[in-house]
């Protein structure tokens, strides 16, 4: 790929996700999904930059944040639509719902922390089924207050486990602001267990895009875990009109901090005009077909046995 | 006071006036947001230094709690949602119900542990369960239920300040939203409280301050089956029983305890007595539920005398996302019904 | 073969043997130690790439194993005491269970958690407990308990490489030193074995590879009493039906199943239309034990037909570290004996 | 006290606990104790060295090598026979056994690292209820693999805990040595959480009072945690006949670690026997009432109901 490429691609990855998340907070209220959501808007950079770089085989496994990831993974966002509607036709059959999704190597489950063993041992035993193949688990800076991460690191180091912890800093968990969780440095906390790790204060996606390579690189090259904290902001609630921040504050960082501002700088004007539009169009179909798509009520009628 | 959620709402801030050594702890239970269901909102504004937020720590601060406990405080701790009491097994388990017995009752741990459980929102398979029977057989833990038959704030206040052993005080997210039964504007119904004397294993005191519900149908002719259920599912059970009183005649008389575990059975085989059926009602997934426990011990003592006995749960499956699913999979009002007739019908 | 211990590390030596996807993990069990129990001596020695000894994880490597499972592994965990099976009560219930239905079907779990449980040992509160109850409503786990009546070792290899669903493999401490039923050498005795067919949830194969056990006392004349258990309180309950029978004429059929979760009735059923009394016994504390959804599904379709129903457990309790306490929680030959007189004088 | 007594209460008291595991581990093949037991032989420069600066009201909390902490907080050793001996005058009435002890202001309990929130929540009560009173935990280097004890750390550093927790690297846990269950260091592990460390590496129990002494003062002062990492060496079994180290290695350890000779050159040979014999009256002494004691047996006549 050429560099014009590159950044073109990375933009149309983080308009894709933006657009995708705002047709569900758009489309929330009409009652036409299920439960709840976690919208990745301001973090885009990082699922875009780091997942850039999976090689097929290469094993993801998201958090309740999940649909950046689930999207610059490759995954479809009709069936992704679907799954929120909670329709069988969505990624897991509408069985698993925003936080609860599989698809090819991609994982992810709404228990903070728990994935992390998880996706270490799926490393694990790709490095004993020698098929080159390494993972990658997203955690945010609130998850860090959960014991089975240090459990994790700990066994991750000891055992070598080719796995790269991408943690998406963005200063808050659910509402509660990282003073008040994070005693220390999430930093640290790898290298304590003797974990390499790398942090970055940025939303610029090739700046992400180009550390994720070398990190990924080294995890794929050296068979051990490292880690890789991307100082981040989440721009809109945690879930939906639960955000409790001060507005001011906040807008002032979506100014600087902007992904999609920052690469579209990158993307000469005709271009961003078609991708735009096409990511649009893709989004909408994606939508309206998750729409059209039958529900269980006109495949099940009152039977409950086949269900399970 | 209005919904279960206000009385609980109240009950707290009543604790945390009346008692310095009442401390709230649990995520995101700052104001504004006031945490995840609002049961603690407005209470860090008034006790700033009682109401702690805490790091995604169940197992960390629920054991802070129960040393804080165990060293002369009332803590009241939250887990954000039922479904990760998973995470204080251990600190539950093997450490604070052990702690009284085995250090020869020379200490108390005071604790109480809030736990929103329950589906119907739909938030998929780790936040919509009802885990309580996990901990239900746990010898010297009490789990509590609120029930908008009684005063769920009233329980609340009893379980911090007059129970000595550790207490899961399980409340249900729909419940929250229910208005506390009034007796008196509900003509159809009649209620009656029953507070039971303690076994004889806990010599401190006389009564349990636990109180059980029986709701019948005013004036009913005939008491067709006991139901017997808790929390939530009373809500909907008393729906049910009208519907049964009304368009099948058939009168069901509901049990509702608020104290799940120590068992009290006495006012379910009392109730037996006359409707010889029995039907379990319970959100919690079917095999070893609640209702287990509750038809065993009844059965030790009325083998051979029921009609009928029959369960009514959640399917033994983890619970979908997808509302329909999820419909298919919680017992609800149409099921209790239908599962009424069924059994009246065959017995 | 001679030992329930040596049937189960040959087991895990063929399996290590057999298949390369198999892998073992748990706390010290690396030779010359090989483990708490020695269940796994002589293996690391053998293949040392393959039994991993872990830090004080228990839940960081259960779900690190899960996660070796889900991608075509077949790891065997060892939780050193089975008191410790809190710690992964999160791993199991919010991950291992949730991960093949929730993700629809698309991945299994073939993971087999090992953990010794049970006390009369003396370890006290924290290290002999039976705590397996914790698990047996937990829908999606499959719970296995060898029986020295059976073959030990063979059933651990069908959870190894057979069964897809995650495993929770209960072992006892005492039963590892049981020696092997051998029938041919126990005139006293009859030994049916059965196999029962799946129930329609399952459709990929036909028949469950758990077998399940009836002894009885050989050419007894009449059948007074159905007693349902199993691990090593099978063992104790066998020399408990011997002394019946000699003693007092009381002839027990005993039904020992391998599979404990999902429930299997229908042999008890089928035993207590000749008895008509029925005793669950075990060693797990009594409230929503095993045993409560054992006699409810057996009552749920036998409401009235019965003369007794009973339990024996462990008192209610923690578990005392002095034997002569010990002694007086635990369920024992002679409180078996017991019982059962009770029962016959009884009804 | 003066230096000397200083030295000879030192001295007496590490005397007092190695005579104790002594006379348990000999009489273990008796039958008299019941189920197992941990000995501290080896490590008791770091319960004295650490328990001789306790106030009245300070908590202690001990994990299942509890014994030489037990004593050095001025537990009763005939009572601790007695908890062995699963009697009804043990510590907890034989309920607890070994592992599980209570008395006074000191707490033991068997599970790993499950203690150090509850020490961590009784040292923040007495802050709160401005006693002025600490806590000391004491956690193995293989504890260090269970979560609880970084959800712990992180709480403990937030809410400024006023604890101290005291880590014994014996380098081994149970069988398993310290570089197959931690990675990096131990250390490390307490400065990522903002929680000051210092680590030390002597048998010489005069190094260690003086160090605890430092370290229990900040925490009374600053009201805050910090961690003290002793490394140090277990002379025995992990509890019964089960070492699998090396028996040379070991031998040469004994020689250079053992802090009751290296504190004995510090105490005149008179005073010194003087102690021993004070000491062994003592221990004996202490054994034989609790072989007397009556046991359960006794006093209950077949009657389970008072029991519970
Ligand atoms: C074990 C557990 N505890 C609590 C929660 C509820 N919860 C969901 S997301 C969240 C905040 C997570 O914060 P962070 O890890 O920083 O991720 P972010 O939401 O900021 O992306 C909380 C508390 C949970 N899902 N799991
Ligand atoms: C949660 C838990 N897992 C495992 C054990 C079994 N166990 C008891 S002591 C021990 C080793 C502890 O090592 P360390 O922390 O270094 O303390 P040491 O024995 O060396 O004093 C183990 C694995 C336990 N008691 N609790
Ligand atoms: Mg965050
Ligand atoms: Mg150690």
């Amino acid at each position: 790929m050429t560099i014009t490429e590159t950044n073109e691609t990375l933009y149309s990855m983080i308009y894709r996700i933006r657009k995708f998340e705002e047709t569900v907070l758009e489309n929330f209220p009409k009652g036409v999904f299920w439960g709840t959501t976690h919208t990745y808007i301001g973090q885009e950079a990082n699922a875009v930059g780091v997942l850039s770089h999976l090689q097929e085989d290469d094993i993801v496994f998201s958090n309740h944040r999940s649909h950046g990831h689930f999207i610059a993974y490759g995954g479809d966002m009709s069936t992704l639509f679907a799954e929120l509607m909670g329709k069988p036709s969505g990624v897991c059959g509408g069985r698993g719902g925003s936080q609860h999704l599989h698809w090819k190597n991609f994982y992810s489950n709404g228990i903070q922390g728990g994935i992390a063993p998880i996706a270490t041992g799926m490393a694990l035993a790709e490095k004993y089924k020698n098929t080159g193949a390494i993972a990658i688990a997203f955690l945010g800076d609130g998850t860090f207050g959960e014991g089975i991460v240090y459990e994790t690191l700990n066994l991750a180091s000891l055992w070598k486990a080719p796995i790269l912890f991408v943690v998406e800093n963005n200063h808050i968990a659910q509402t509660t602001p990282e003073n008040l969780t994070i005693a220390g440095k999430i930093r640290d906390r790898f290298s304590s267990f003797g974990v390499s790790v790398v942090e970055m204060d940025t939303s610029d996606v090739l700046d992400i895009y180009q550390q994720a390579g070398k990190s990924i690189n080294e995890v794929r090259e050296n068979k051990m875990p490292y880690g890789l904290v991307l100082n981040t902001y989440r721009f809109g609630p945690h879930s939906k009109g639960d955000d409790t921040r001060n507005p001011q504050v906040l807008k002032q960082i979506i100014k600087t901090r902007d992904p999609l501002r920052i690469q579209a700088e990158r993307v000469s004007v005709g271009v961003r005009e078609n991708i735009t539009k096409k990511m649009d169009d893709e989004v909408l179909t994606a939508y309206k077909e998750a729409l059209e798509a039958p529900l269980f009520e006109d495949i099940y009628e009152n039977s409950s046995d086949d269900v399970t | 006071m209005n919904t279960v959620l206000e009385s609980l709402n109240r009950a707290l801030l009543n604790a945390l006036k009346t008692d310095e050594r009442v401390l709230l702890m649990g995520e995101d239970i700052l104001d504004p947001y006031g945490g995840s269901f609002k049961v603690s909102k407005g209470l860090s504004t008034k006790f700033p230094k009682r109401v702690l937020t805490t790091p995604i720590s169940e197992a960390g601060f629920t054991g802070l709690a129960a040393g804080m406990a165990m060293r002369g405080l009332l803590p009241v701790v939250e887990i954000m949602f039922g479904d990760f009491v998973t995470l204080i097994a251990d600190q539950l388990i093997n450490h604070i119900v052990k702690f009284p017995w085995m250090y020869n009752q020379k200490v108390t741990v005071p604790i109480v542990i809030r736990a929103p459980m329950g589906g119907r929102r739909g938030y998929g398979p780790t936040h919509s369960q009802t885990l309580e029977k996990l901990y239900l057989g746990v010898p010297g833990l009490v789990v509590l239920a609120p029930t908008a038959l009684g005063n769920p704030g009233r329980l609340l206040e009893v379980a911090i300040f007059q129970e000595k052993r550790p207490v899961l005080f399980v409340e249900n997210k729909l419940l929250y939203l229910s208005k506390l039964f009034d007796i008196n504007s509900s003509p159809d119904y009649s209620l009656e409280q029953i507070v039971l004397k303690r076994d004889h294993l806990e010599k401190t005191e006389n009564y349990y301050p636990y109180p059980i519900y029986v709701l019948k149908i005013a004036d009913a002719p005939k008491c067709d089956l006991t139901l017997v259920t808790y929390g939530y599912m009373a809500e909907v059970a008393r729906n049910a029983m009208l519907r049964l009183a009304y368009e099948s005649e058939i009168f069901v008389e509901m049990i509702v305890p608020t104290i799940l575990a120590p068992y009290q059975c006495a006012p379910v085989i009392r109730s037996l007595d006359k409707s010889k059926r029995l039907l379990v009602v319970e959100e919690g997934t079917l095999t070893l539920g609640w209702g287990a426990e509750v038809i065993t011990r009844v059965v030790e003592q009325l083998p051979n005398r029921l009609r009928a006995i029959h369960r009514l749960a959640s399917k033994d499956f983890p619970i979908p996302a997808s509302g329909y699913l999820e419909r298919e999979f919680l017992p609800n009002e149409e099921d209790i019904v239908a599962k009424v007739r069924k059994i009246m019908k065959e017995s």
